[in-house]
């Protein structure tokens, strides 16, 4: 609590510091009612903007409430770090594209890790050149802060690398890996204990600091760039553990309130992306798997593929097809967002609506990069979300649909998930395009997607590959569809 | 254990429960902004780095603090400003659904 | 305010949250064993009696705390005794549907 | 928290009781735990007797905790207490009909409101026995204690006599009845605050808990006896929130949640209760509204019905239009609950089956007297709950259903509710069986329901009256459908 931190930090609480105290207080449990609102708020499109607002409010009235507290003293220096880091955030904001929300959401994480280590690294200076008697409870709080924060940190600096394609997104692995990381925990945890006798013993704290920070990298670099997505939301949720972690240095309730409704979030939307692989996070954190499109996608389509036919076709004829029909689904995928297409997919829907062709869109939840990517993209491009079909729902509906449109998706097209038990995706559910009475599938070549597994889709007969990039490709169908 | 230790310790336990099922209720269209507010909350280590930037005299702790304040508030408002861009689509496109 | 007292109420504001949330998603076909269940949950009220009796010697204390035992151990028993009864019959139905 | 129970009780706290302390204290937070587990397992038939089992072992968990601390040492008494509560708990359970759940619930939550208040009094009798200090935090959460509980203990008694017909159900009011609440009310808050200063004055205390008494019997009196579930689910919430106040007066984190928990799901079943009946809980709460069967019910169908037609029929008239009929819609109501003809309704949808009638269940939310009241008679006579409709899914059923059949239903089926706005009931949602081809209204006279309102649905030509008490009219119409 406050009041215990007040006397934490000057000998002495006063009777007014105590009613003041109280008042922050109730400012804190306001706030973090204000959060579960938001996020209550953020179940449903229609409130899910003002929950946003909701739970920023509530932000501000803990950071007042903060400021208001006795301890708090240098202002100038405090207001001069919340206005830098205003701004630079702000930009970042308005700057960042859609498709970079992965990243974005990313290193933000870090930086959220970040504060939450420094805050526990710098309440142990405090505590050590005040009373200098660091407590049994107070050691071990601080070392998981320093722990949790420093791998969210690293780990998400790594992971923002990997997505942003600043480094490869393949696996990085190296002989005895397993063993190190090991090695490195063990010595983590029994440093920490051996810390907790020796609590002035300042070198090894730092030493324990730079091993979590080591940790965080070791911890990212072997997944794949492509799991990248299911990395950053499980650190997300660390970096809400370490918020609560500082919460219990500092005895502050509401750092812990927040800091478990964030952990909480993060390992739901982690299980649920796990579940949509159909792989569990032990797999995806230790198997080396998603290689990234890069990496072994070409080699296996160029080994696979150069037997089997593929029936190719050109933005013409596909316009045809689409413009005749009478009903389309479109299956977007990470392609288009990479391609930033979903502005011209708009387009493409409303000429062919206005040609008397049923659109409708199919949803994967694993579609791109991100859960419910596809989403956000299609919205941005206003596309109503009345036409967008989830899984389940349009399923059955494409034994009637005369084509499926496929934009930049593989994967989560791929009949192997449904048929071939040897398949790594197999048991994932899939859209099962193939049972459309046509499949029009427009990517660059026939390289596979970040599962890295080849695709029997492209081979079908009933399947027709317009190759290309799909902006040009989408944009070529709409001058097409218009003179139809 | 410290008694207000242990009461953290409730408190965490409960907030947890609050969370799951207050995440649970989400649906997928929303995941991503959802996991983008969700990050710009746990920039409420903002309040601990204030805490700890608090103390007027100069020292290693108060610079620790002020760098923490820094990195907290970028994760704060860059975390809610970009959640509201993407909303706002959301929105945009409710009006005209 | 005492610091105890205040986390007293975040620990009720929280349990509030979660109380509401989980209580929502009941059916109505379970609302009455709902109610009988929470019911005897409040029996809880037995912990601060047990509490209250607590002391060794014999006082105007002690016989209140005693019978507030009986009284809630009464609403415990019968209350989860009860609960049980009718959803029994609601499993019989499970098994032959 | 339990330390700082045992260092009020015994003036210091041992390292040794610190460890255990700790202990109980986890232990307290798994009983809670728990408690919320069992509340979530209840949300679904499948688990929910698995629920309730995990919420005793939780309460199980908590006595026994609660038994290790150091400051409760004469078992012998303590285990006394525990044996002879459960003996007639346990006998309760047994004993009980099915159709006195409410008073059952409402009688168990005076005993629960009677222990929180025990526990504030004795409480307050220790401290000043001992340090003789009262706290002005203490002072205040004992009042709430006292207040609480006294209101749950003679509020829920009063109900459970109105329940039981050991009391008139009517509403009783006499003159001034709110002026005279309402100086009540104020006099305990002057009296709590003068409290506050003068905490030493027994005879004040004790005035206070008088009071308090007091206020729960006025409080339900002025409320109609169909009206009590209502009460009695409010109680439940309050019971809930003394077993809190309790938690806030010992310092105990549990008692603090668990009474949450309760208090939340009162409310919450109190507002369903109440938007079923459409009315305002301060409307069921001051309006002296249902006045019960026995009272109003007869007058008003005595004056109203004369001029009407009803078209009365006997049980084999009857019996041929179900066993003709291709599909039947059997709404029971409370007539049903208090003729326990449950079983007999069972049966008759079994032999109406084997005559090849498809029979549903229409269940109102509000049928009966507590919510799902009829799920659980229904449930008790075996009906699987796959013919359990609710209204929303069955109402637009009925234009197609050949008989409904009303059994001891009123208020749910008064199409008042739907046409005339002057209808106290007006905009209830109502079960539409007026709809149907025909309608057999089984039920011992004309006179009305709860509601205490007369019900068209009667005088219509498509409605035919089976006059009779439920079980004897059930028994007869299978009799007769047995012949066919
Ligand atoms: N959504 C999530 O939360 C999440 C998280 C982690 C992992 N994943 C995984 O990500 C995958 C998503 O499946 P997906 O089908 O959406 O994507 P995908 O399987 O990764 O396939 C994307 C395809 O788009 C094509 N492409 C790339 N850039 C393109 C461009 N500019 N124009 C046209 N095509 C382009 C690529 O083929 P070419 O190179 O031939 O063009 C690639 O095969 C799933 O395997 C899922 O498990 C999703
Ligand atoms: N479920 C809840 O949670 C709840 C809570 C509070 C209030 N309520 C109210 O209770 C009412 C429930 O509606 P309802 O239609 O179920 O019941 P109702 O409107 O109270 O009508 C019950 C009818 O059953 C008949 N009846 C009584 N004993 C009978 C017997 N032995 N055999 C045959 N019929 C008998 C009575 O008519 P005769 O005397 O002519 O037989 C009476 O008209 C609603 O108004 C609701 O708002 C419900």
């Amino acid at each position: 609590m406050i009041l215990i931190l007040s006397a934490n930090t000057m000998g002495i609480a006063l009777p007014a510091t105590e009613i003041l105290g109280t008042g922050i207080e109730l400012a804190y449990l306001l706030a973090a009612s204000l959060f579960i609102l938001g996020l209550k708020k953020l179940g449903s499109p229609a409130t899910a903007r003002q929950g946003n607002m909701t739970a920023a409010v509530g932000m501000l009235i803990a950071v007042v409430a903060t400021l208001l507290n006795q301890s708090v003293l240098n202002y100038q220096m405090i207001l001069v770090g919340i206005i830098i880091g205003s701004i630079i955030g702000a930009i970042a904001a308005k700057k960042v594209a859609m498709t970079a929300m992965p990243q974005m959401v990313g290193i933000f994480n870090g930086l959220g890790g970040a504060a939450s280590a420094l805050v526990a690294v710098g309440e142990y200076f405090r505590v050590l050149n005040g009373s200098g008697a660091v407590s049994v409870d107070a050691g071990i709080t601080t070392m998981l802060g320093v722990l949790i924060g420093g791998v969210t940190l690293t780990g998400s600096l790594i992971a923002f690398a990997k997505l942003q394609g600043i480094m490869t997104g393949s696996p990085i692995t190296f002989p005895l890996q397993q063993p190190v990381n090991f090695l490195l925990v063990a010595g983590f945890l029994a440093g920490s204990i051996y810390f907790l006798f020796t609590p002035q013993n300042t070198i090894l704290f730092l030493g324990l600091v730079a091993v979590s920070l080591l940790l965080g990298v070791l911890f990212v670099i072997p997944i794949g760039g492509a799991d990248m997505p299911v990395v950053v939301s499980l650190l997300n949720s660390y970096s809400g553990l370490a918020a609560s972690a500082a919460g219990f240095i500092l005895m502050n309730n509401m750092l812990i309130i927040s800091g478990a409704l964030v952990g909480a979030s993060g390992l739901i939307l982690t299980q649920i992306m796990c579940k949509a692989m159909n792989r569990s996070l032990t797999n995806v954190l230790f198997s080396a798997f998603g290689t990234g499109e890069s990496a072994g996608g070409a080699a296996i389509a160029g080994g696979s593929t150069s037997q089997k036919v593929v029936h190719r076709v050109e933005a013409e004829e596909g316009a045809m097809m689409l413009g005749y029909a009478r009903s389309v689904v479109i299956v977007p995928g990470y392609g288009m967002a990479v391609a930033q297409a979903q502005h011209s997919v708009r387009e493409l829907t409303d000429y062919l609506e206005r040609l008397g062709v049923e659109v409708k869109y199919a949803i994967h939840p694993v579609a791109g990069r991100m859960p419910g990517h596809m989403n956000v993209l299609l919205a941005e491009a206003n596309v109503p979300y009345t036409q967008l079909y989830d899984m389940d729902d349009i399923n059955p509906e494409f034994d009637q649909t005369d084509v499926a449109l496929v934009i930049g998706a593989n994967d989560v097209v791929n009949p192997a998930a449904r048929d071939s038990q040897s398949s790594p995706i197999y048991g994932m559910p899939i859209l099962e395009v193939d049972r459309a009475k046509h499949t029009i599938v427009i990517k660059r070549s026939l390289s596979t997607g970040f599962a890295g597994i080849d695709n029997e889709l492209f081979y079908k007969d009933k399947t027709m590959m317009l190759f290309g990039s799909a902006k040009d490709m989408v944009a070529q169908l709409v001058a097409e569809v218009k003179q139809l | 254990m410290a008694a207000g230790l242990l009461t953290g310790f409730v408190v965490f336990v409960l907030a947890s429960f609050v969370g799951v099922e207050v995440i649970n209720k989400v649906p997928p269209t929303l995941h991503t902004p959802l996991m983008s507010g969700a990050n710009a909350i746990s920039g409420i280590a903002v309040v601990g780095a204030l805490l700890v930037a608090g103390a007027q005299d100069w020292n290693i702790t108060i610079a620790l603090g002020l760098f923490a304040v820094v990195l907290a508030t970028i994760n704060v408002v860059g975390g809610f400003l970009v959640t509201d861009r993407m909303l706002q689509m959301f929105k945009k496109k409710e009006v005209k659904a």
